[in-house]
């Protein structure tokens, strides 16, 4: 089951968890991860832009091929658009497995995938106005972990 | 009807606006003169993605777009 | 933050980690495992015993190993004891770190410790009756890769 | 007063009950006598640990309860 959501509003991250559970009963575990807008460094507020024609289908893509790299029953991959407040939730990732070592990877996989290659933007305001967050190269040698 | 640009992520701030207006049709030399200096210094390297119509294009310098299209400069996305 | 428990009864993951995230508002992001008693197989229900004065201290020993190990800022361990039926969730670790990668890698260490290293003995009930469930040489392999 | 050996996990099985009360003070060649031969096997391989007042034996072969101890034998962990 794949649950890939483009979410212009908060969620709760446990809430989305306990239905994605029951949505899998099957899998002997679920791993999962949520990324949080970091309540530090002068951080006001975050803003999430994105291309729509590519954007979700590039994430459904993106939970097709961790299906594929990885022996899942389930995988889910929320992320916010617009505008976030420090603390509320970005992302949320989710995979249920027969065994425990394919869901945590698959959801190392998906994250590093979404953080280096999916269709968003992001700046933040601090106190003296909006910044846009640059790529990082940490991303980078994350992703290519898995070529 | 025309082809829109639209500018995504920081380039918007390059630009000046989120998006602009021109006659068709386009290809990638007419979108080289069409975006200003500083986009087009950003799009003529490796780095800056172009999509037509939703599509992302392989090799940028094939665009072929015509009027009701929208041509959107893709930036590399945010780490973070 | 660092909690750690053994369950008589069931529990709830979705509410354990809406719980953990608010406990560790200064997180970037949490990673988390849930395990269930898988429903395939003929298993009727599991059965989990442990050897109080060594397992809940070895647990605690474990999750403040992870915290030394890791740039954590909380982690969660429940593990459940006693009869559980079939998809009841038998463990929960969850990792609150500022990086998205410390977090993942605490909760895939402290799941191979608990799998491999925490003093529990499980037996299943099948239709022809009680089984002890034997140590898993994978689950020994999964362990060696942190030494 | 007596020292109380408990059989973990499978053990139990083999010791046909939980634990057993035995007279102290009991050191290790007094242990495998009184946990009946099936249990004495296992309990001579090295993947049987021991615990003596809720602590870790490093060296099995050192056991030296006392009358009020528990013992505890601790047969390797399931995976699963």
């Amino acid at each position: 089951m794949i649950d890939v959501r483009l979410l212009e509003k908060g969620f709760s991250a446990g809430q989305a968890l306990a239905r994605f559970a029951k949505a899998n009963p099957g899998s002997g575990g679920i791993a999962s991860f949520v990324g949080k807008v970091r309540p530090d460094n002068d951080v006001k507020a975050l803003h999430l832009t994105h291309y729509e024609p590519l954007t979700l289908p590039g994430m459904e893509e993106l939970a097709q091929a961790a299906m594929s790299r990885f022996a899942l029953e389930g995988v889910l991959a929320w992320h916010r658009v617009g505008y976030l407040q420090p603390a509320a939730p970005i992302v949320l990732v989710a995979a249920a497995a027969r065994h425990r070592r394919d869901s945590l990877a698959a959801v190392d996989y998906t994250m590093d995938h979404l953080k280096s290659a999916a269709w968003f933007w992001k700046r933040e305001k601090r106190s003296d106005g909006w910044h846009w967050i640059e790529p990082r190269g940490q991303d980078h040698d994350d992703l290519a972990r898995w070529n | 009807m025309a082809v829109k640009i639209l500018f995504l992520g920081p380039l918007q701030d390059l630009a000046g606006a989120g998006e602009r207006m021109v006659d068709g049709p386009l290809d990638w030399n007419g979108l080289i003169e069409a975006v200003g200096l500083d986009v087009a210094a950003k799009l003529q390297s490796e780095k800056v993605n172009v999509a037509c119509s939703g599509r992302l294009l392989p090799d940028k310098s094939t665009l072929a777009a015509q009027d009701g299209d929208e041509i959107a400069l893709l930036p590399p996305v945010s780490g973070g």
